[in-house]
């Protein structure tokens, strides 16, 4: 299956990306899917301890099992206000 | 709960948000906290924050934090505006309104949305 | 610490107050307690709150308090207005404005600001 | 020396009294003119424990000792907000 992969805030700039697609066996895990990106996208790996995940518009832990259609976002910590 | 949301790149206009605050007669508090943007970040003398949003996440994750607001406290009404986009310095970012029937449940209340805004919804600044 | 305090029996213009707010550059946070007659005191049903103040006493003990959240809080400016006479229900009756460089002191300094003017500024309450 | 005692909120309609004055000897002390003020407005002594007594616009204890021209206040607990 093929999953969106968006990107936010300074991690476009990190990536040179704002939206790519992943292909992944049936049953992968985000934590699968994290590990392609960071394949693709070396400079993701620095961040990995603050980067937080959602799929559609919740947040979601890594042992999230990715179904066709999702849609996935990474970014690092949020700062509104 | 009655609630409002609005993540926009409108101006807030204060005096036309309180014209038209509504409060039944048990509500003895009103809250609000206008978040302003300052002139440093760090060391750092800057003229605005470029505010970026994932929009509907944004929109999301305050429904929950008020969902849970609405379970905690006996809030009558929030009202919350975030800018987005250019927002210069001396400007408000963001603007909530509480109305409650007593001052400790409103102050508890906005200062928890606030803390957990700044932890779960999606919107990040650029200095400019 | 800029301060403006009047205890008036005109009636609180949010708006025309929100409209002389002054912030330095250097201020994030604008705080405002508003304080609304409630139609319920105790059990009983009221149309309004007739307030009574030894004025020149509550005026020094603001100030003195305002002495106090000078010394603790990083705090630009603060700003009182609290109505005396016949307040209608669903009107407010107490109006204050802290300005500060972070939320964290604006909300510690607000809400200690109305705790301890209940304990010590010398204005009474009769319903009407 | 003759000390000027005001009463505020329903303490004025618990002695029917808004201002009035007590002759007391030099050195006296508020605990002395309290006494005498419960003398001569009985109910008051029921609100004893709450009571709030200023000289001029600040508070003070029983055991300050008043000077002429001193302006007493008698108040119940205060209510603003």
């Amino acid at each position: 299956m093929r999953i969106a992969v968006h990107f936010y805030s300074y991690f476009k700039e990190l990536t040179g990306c704002e939206r790519t697609s992943v292909e992944l066996p049936p049953e992968s895990r985000l934590s699968d899917l994290y590990q392609k990106l960071i394949t693709q996208f070396p400079k993701l790996a620095a961040m990995e301890k603050s980067t937080l995940i959602a799929v559609g518009v919740d947040y979601q832990t890594r042992d999230y099992v990715l179904k066709p259609g999702d849609e996935v976002s990474l970014f690092p910590p949020v700062q509104g206000g | 709960m009655k609630r409002s949301l609005e993540i926009t790149r409108d101006r807030i206009d204060e005096a036309a948000l309180i014209a038209q605050r509504q409060l039944s007669t048990e509500m003895g508090a009103v809250i609000y906290f206008v978040g302003v943007v300052r002139g440093l970040e760090g060391d750092v003398q800057i003229s605005a924050i470029d505010y970026e949003a994932f929009q509907k996440m944004a929109e999301h994750q305050f429904q929950l934090l008020f969902d849970q607001m609405e379970k905690r406290w006996p809030i009558e009404s929030v009202r919350l505006m975030h800018r987005i986009g250019v927002v210069k310095v001396n400007e408000p970012s963001l603007w909530v309104e509480i109305i409650a029937p007593h001052r400790g449940e409103a102050f508890a209340a906005c200062q928890w949305l606030i803390d957990e805004m700044k932890r779960v919804v999606p919107i990040w600044k650029k200095p400019v």
